[in-house]
């Protein structure tokens, strides 16, 4: 969980910035995503040794080597359930993972479904760009209907999933969506994803300038529009209604609930087992395999 | 004892091997049931002796049928001496003869109105406790001990059930006094102190808490979810966390992810589950983050065989992983062994920071056995965790003579770094240039030598110069150990080498071991061989080595290694007369 | 040719290779780019010959340099011989000598007006087409074909845009003609009939075809992903179908579906994909049921090295997944037996109902090579399915000779059969007692017999008898068979053995290799071994076997293996003196 | 897809009954559902020999062996899979996948959630016992929170699914929850399932009197009730109001929408690829790798 912000020393975003340079082409919305998540950071004064940011693989999976914090490239597909074991072995450090619409729902979605129901303390950053941008362009589970993609020459048989939706249906306890496009929103809602307390979802679209062309940029800009006040965001019914959109792409918090973390569950399950009682030992333990009559 | 789904076997030797503990025998028990997933036929064998005892054994001193219909479904796994001492159900509708079960003369035959008895003491349901008392009565065991386990058992929760069963007991016991008294076929002894009585996954378990692990995540498979099982009831005591996760690569990811924050940590899983792992097992390898896997295995491939045992993970154990990916791998031959295996594992991981798998099996992770508490002791080893000096500069993968480096966490304000599974350099940044993962896969290769030169735990048994030799791995230990002290008995010169360190594997001392026999003989539960095999990569083994090997879903016996010894003589003999 | 992102070196390398294919030459094209997802550095390297090769070779004869600081970034892997011919940009701000590239006096080092050119030309973006108007006129290139290649490339779309890249080529060729020809070092030929230009990846998809695969499921991974996007473009136009699976677990598992349903299939992968498969392909030993996995080699362990080469999934591929699994593994060594290699991987999987994983590499995977038409064709074999009588009493597992049974698939009324991963009966019934378990362990082990005997493809180039045996692996074959002729002109005796079919390895074939060699040199790019360690398996290497390998990320050069056999030589001459 | 019935032979459930006897413990609610499904079958008059009936494994996975179709009890997870490559690969035959709900929502929930997005055409019955009945009583995905379990001590820390909300935010175009203590209303849903084109998702709530006790069957048969008439299958914020109930069972279609299933995609894509043209052959692949100018 979050470390207190320390009083001094003050962070700025480019404190959190590593001297590795981005292998990103030029115009990837990564950046953007990468630009707000410094500031969120230093919003927040997040304390670089006490915060882990963790990824799978793929283009935006590179964006540890890129925050000056615990970082973890792993593989791909499995960002959550790395950090699932440094979220759930180091209550005291804050986890941010993040990856690609590839990582996180198809080789990835697994572990975004049982992350989310077990509410942990984790926030997720999902970098969806509809593509795979570093596998040179295939098809995504966020690829539209119809689209041509590398592994698609007659157009996208497969429907989509709106990653919002799936994460409200998981038991995500706050969801939000946003477009890199826009730093000062995307910032803002990095902010709130970060003083989340369990699993926060963040759907970042984050165009792939490279296999989806400008339009996509474009589109996406156009489309995007804030969730209209006064939404309800307590309520399923009520998210969904900002879900599988078309003609826009609300940006925003769609859904948020108060539940206690998956670490807040496990802290009152040391406390049972105690009851009160000491801690138990080896030795302790041993005993208890000695017949006693 | 054999008997149907409700009729108490499990609980009979259950009793029967706590009373053997608690006087202190050396007890080892085992049960086998049917494929019925409840309610079907099952069976329980336990062996007691005042003498150290290295196996179930093969054939049954004294059997207890409750059934004779689903003795037969035990056709091979449960086998009585031909001087065995048979106690069946008068009442039971199959009938047997001595003759069916291919019994000598000098066994004894005996119906007992196990039922009929029950009913009378007012407990229908106590076959199992009538049982014992006959036994008791017949074969001379420890009375007072096994009342007491009696009254702790069923007293538990009701007194009244606890009474009602001593009554059970004690008719038994009557019955049995009319019996021509068997005492010679039982055991005679003196009480010793308690001994525990523990599970190889429960001491496997208990080693990794020993070890210092504080994180554990796995997801259940026969027969190693009682390690699961274990960790989830005893971590929160200590402070630790368990997650049950979705599937083992979420669990082997998990462990890494933790192992990574600092915190010791361990999964323990079967054959399937070690095959799900494999491509996170290459990145633990890569990213130097140490952790440890307990394999439980048993008869594979697929599916395959769930409940029985084998040694045919051997190979998925050290070779599986695309690229060249280093890893330890270490043995468990018998329950204690289980304990020091897996602290030993967390020693090596956490020293030199790469994945270690512990290699059980189904025999010996679910045979309960007896254990002198006072050798449950094992040094342990901590991460090396950089100084101030060294975060003045630091460098996560600084490449140092004895391949690693020290390992900073989170929390340590000098010790930032961001790594990957791409191949990087000291600094753990992505370097794709041929020079550098020449040099990297030299420095996780070069870890292999301390190890090698630090952890060289074999096992040598018999004299120091010996006709034949056998080299066998992990639960082989008990039958081999055994059949090696009939042989000495015959004054037939029989040594064993029995390495706890599979990879790397203590070369040197095998080498001496072969130098030490004139022939040697590879036993193994594998069809297709898989350690003989795995032997040749890095010995020469000579010409004429002898190899037993078969399938697994049944224990190496102690009779299948005695054969291969005699023949063995046998055959030499008429070398040596045919040489004369 | 090396440039910068947006030089056009990738298109003036195809242009260059498509034109040499079109006059029938042999060419040979690889591409390799800097870590940068787009607009970073690029190199391409064109092998153009009248007479056969067998590599990319390890020194260019002409090198084209946009940017020298690019050029700085292919260091190590774009090499110019010591006489090259060097063009660069005499615009380009960075300078070189002929000595920082270490040349000889015979070397030409050329500045050239590449941007000048080309902007004079009115298409400022066009410093690759004016580059191939300056070699064709400087070292002689077929020119009319070029210019039709031009003319094909830059004319698609829009006639204007053709029409300016021949200006900019003509530009090229008028600059050229002012400088003192080196035709010498130019190629010369009488153009044939064409040849085809494909890559590695491409054979192995094509070869699925050709083998009658309907169904390809797979999961993008660099360097496979071509077989998958030629697949999902080819297979719907042969009433097949392709699915891009969730992850490498559903595309096996979809793989074998498909494959149990009738339907031949295959997916494709390389390393952490195969590492994904472990487990699934345990299932299609053990339910026999056919499948075929292309492996495309990376560097590893982990994510490793993505787009570089490597021979280290060979124990993945031979010995990974848990319990006793045997499935069969071949190796392709270039493009064309790509397409062989995976034709023969059907056969022998539709054959015998079990797993085939054949291993390629990023450099055969990737590379552009010409290939004869004619050539590519290869009988195609078929599941055996149950007649008429077999089905009147159908027993899906009957214990064969052979080991395999026919297999009946849905739509075959009397076929009917429920099967399963665990261990089975005949019949398919679930089945956990050892006596069935060795049986049927021995049924499947049983089929490798008949494949041994059957599929022994192997390779042997050089004398009858040799002073030096060379055993080696897939790609290593180029490097070594030009080192080889090598040899052969200085007239040492150096022979090589080859393998196609790594498990089950052609033993007596490599065994009648070892004779005939008076020593053996091992030659791998894996760290670990892995093929040496391999072949000790199964058998006795003499005492005195040499070892040359190294970690991948750089391919196998020709010199590497020719200073291996020269050192041989020399020690050898040494000891023949010492011996004199 | 599903043959058209044959007049002659008519089968009669027992037809679709193999010799092998249930391992399953007497009172298992898998029974109920293997039955539902025999007489389902013969209500629909499914041709044995091109049905196929997939699993993964784990108690209800052995259900294969008991319906004399073409039968696969595959790895633990992998249902789904195996039935992908049966059902585009042979569109002519009917496939059946079952499981358990640590099969099909712990270790196989991504392969659900990508065969309900493609609209699969298969009909995936999943017997939901709340609990890992095989290995003998560990807590899975929709066990309750608070349950005490062979792996929860102290009661389960985590949050459950609700299978059938997951199926619809999956994309799933039907969508059923049926009770196996009720056979009637199981054979009904059974039916309607096996009719609809494309990915049909029946959740079975069947007891476990092992490892959950007699309460459990109990309990699910006092919760059971049909969902009321009127009810609007053809929207998600409707099946949402029968999601995630706790003193309710609502048995019944909660969602269902027509799409083009993955094959009829798959379909229209060979038509677009041969654009009317010939099919190709590998000679005619081959030449267009000659350079042709
Ligand atoms: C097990 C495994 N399978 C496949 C790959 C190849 N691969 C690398 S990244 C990637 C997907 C990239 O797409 P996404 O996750 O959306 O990230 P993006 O590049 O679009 O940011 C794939 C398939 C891999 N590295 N490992
Ligand atoms: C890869 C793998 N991991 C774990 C197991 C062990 N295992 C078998 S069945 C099962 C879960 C059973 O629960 P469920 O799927 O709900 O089926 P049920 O028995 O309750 O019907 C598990 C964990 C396995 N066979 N394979
Ligand atoms: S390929 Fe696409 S996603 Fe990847 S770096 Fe380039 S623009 Fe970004
Ligand atoms: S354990 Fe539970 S699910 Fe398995 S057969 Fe028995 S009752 Fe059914
Ligand atoms: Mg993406
Ligand atoms: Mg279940």
């Amino acid at each position: 969980m979050s470390a207190a912000p320390p009083v001094l020393p003050a962070y700025v975003p480019g404190d959190y910035k590593t001297d590795l340079k981005p292998v990103w082409c030029p115009g990837c919305g990564d950046f953007g995503v990468l630009t707000a998540l410094y500031r969120a950071m230093a919003e927040l004064q997040l304390t670089p040794e006490l915060t882990a940011v963790v990824s799978g693989i793929g283009c935006s999976s590179r964006l540890p080597g890129y925050v000056e914090t615990y970082g973890f490239n792993t593989v791909h597909g499995r960002a959550l359930p790395l950090a699932t074991g440094v979220a759930v072995s180091r209550p005291d450090v804050k986890v941010i993972a993040v990856g690609g619409d590839g990582d996180g729902l198809a080789i990835g979605g697994n572990h975004f479904m049982h992350s989310a129901r077990r509410n942990l303390d984790v926030t997720y950053i999902l970098m969806d760009n509809e593509i795979y941008g570093l596998t040179k362009g295939q098809v995504a589970p966020t690829t539209p209907t119809g689209d041509k993609t590398k592994t698609t020459h007659y157009g996208n048989p497969e429907p989509a999933v709106d990653p919002c939706e799936l994460a409200v249906s998981f038991g995500a306890t706050w969801v939000g969506r946003a477009f890199s496009g826009d730093l000062k929103g995307t910032v803002e809602l990095i902010v709130k994803a970060l003083q989340h307390r369990g699993f926060a979802f963040l759907n970042v679209m984050s165009p792939c300038v490279t296999w989806r062309g400008d339009d996509q940029f474009k589109t996406l800009k156009a489309k995007a529009r804030p969730i209209p006040a006064g939404h309800d965001t307590s309520s399923r019914a009520e998210a969904m209604k900002y879900t599988r959109e078309t003609d826009v792409l609300s940006t925003g918090v769609l859904y948020e609930v108060k539940t206690p973390s998956l670490n807040d569950r496990l802290d009152t399950i040391k406390k049972t087992a105690l009851a009160g009682g000491p801690s138990a030992t080896v030795p302790g333990i041993i005993k208890t395999f000695l017949p006693s009559f | 004892m054999v008997g149907a789904g409700g009729d108490g076997i499990v609980t009979m030797g259950d009793i029967l091997s706590q009373a053997g503990a608690r006087d202190g025998l050396n007890v080892i028990k085992t049960e086998a049931y049917g494929p019925q997933i409840r309610g079907g036929e099952s069976s329980c064998v336990v062996r007691l002796s005042p003498d150290a005892i290295y196996e179930q054994g093969d054939a049954v001193d004294v059997l207890t049928v409750f059934s004779w219909a689903d003795f037969g479904r035990f056709k091979g796994e449960v086998q009585p001496a031909p001087n065995a001492v048979v106690l069946f159900d008068e009442a039971d509708p199959v009938a047997r003869t001595k003759e069916d079960l291919g019994l000598g003369a000098d066994a004894h035959w005996i119906a007992v109105p196990f039922s009929k008895l029950a009913g009378d003491a007012g407990a229908k349901g106590s076959k199992n406790v009538v049982g014992l008392g006959v036994l008791t009565a017949l074969v001379g065991l420890p009375q007072a001990t096994i009342r007491r386990a009696i009254e702790k058992r069923f007293g538990r929760k009701k007194a009244a059930v606890g009474e009602l069963a001593l009554k059970a007991f004690d008719a038994g016991m009557l019955h049995g006094a009319t019996l021509a008294s068997l005492k010679d076929r039982g055991i005679t002894f003196t009480p010793g102190s308690a001994k525990l009585l523990m599970s190889g996954n429960e001491a496997s378990a208990l080693g990794a808490l020993h070890a210092g692990c504080r994180f554990f995540a796995g997801y259940p498979i026969t027969p190693s979810t009682e390690i699961l099982q274990f960790a989830e009831e005893w971590l929160p005591k200590m402070g630790g966390s368990v997650v049950q996760t979705e599937d083992e690569l979420a669990a082997i990811g998990a462990v890494v992810g933790a192992s990574f924050a600092g915190v010791k940590s361990m999964t323990a899983t079967s054959g399937p589950g070690l095959s799900l792992m494999t491509e996170m097992l290459g990145l633990a390898t890569m990213a130097e983050v140490p952790c440890v896997v307990v394999d439980v295995q048993r008869g594979g491939p697929s599916t395959g065989l769930p409940t029985k045992s084998e040694q045919s993970d051997l190979w998925q154990a050290v070779f599986a992983g695309h690229g060249d990916a280093p890893r330890v791998v270490i043995a468990a031959s018998d329950v204690e062994d289980c304990f020091h295996a897996t602290v030993e594992a967390f020693n090596i991981s956490e020293e030199f920071q790469l994945p270690v798998i512990v290699l059980t099996d189904q025999s010996v992770g679910q045979r309960r056995e007896t254990l002198d508490p006072a050798r449950l002791v094992h040094k342990v080893i901590d991460r090396a965790v950089p100084t101030a000096a060294e975060l003045a500069d630091y460098k996560r993968y600084r490449d140092t003579p004895e391949g690693f480096s020290p390992m900073s966490v989170p929390g340590m304000k000098g010790g930032i770094y961001q790594t990957n599974g791409l191949e990087h350099d000291e600094e753990g940044r992505p370097a794709s240039m041929h020079v550098v993962h020449e040099k990297m896969n030299d420095k996780r290769y070069r870890k292999l030598k301390p190890i090698r030169e630090k952890y060289t735990r074999v096992r040598r048994f018999g004299p120091e110069k010996a006709d034949l030799g056998i080299v066998c791995w992990g639960s082989s230990k008990g039958a081999v150990k055994e059949a090696l002290l009939m042989a000495e008995e015959r004054g037939q010169k029989v040594a064993a080498f029995i390495p706890d360190m599979i990879f790397p594997f203590p070369v040197k001392a095998l080498e001496e071991f072969l130098k030490s026999v004139k022939q040697v003989l590879v036993i193994e539960i594998s069809f297709a061989a898989q350690f003989y095999k795995y032997l040749r990569t890095f010995t020469t083994l000579p010409e004429n080595t002898l190899l037993f090997k078969r399938s697994g879903g049944k224990n190496l016996t102690i009779s299948e290694v005695d054969d291969q010894i005699r023949t063995f003589f046998a055959k030499s003999g008429d070398r040596q007369k045919g040489a004369a």
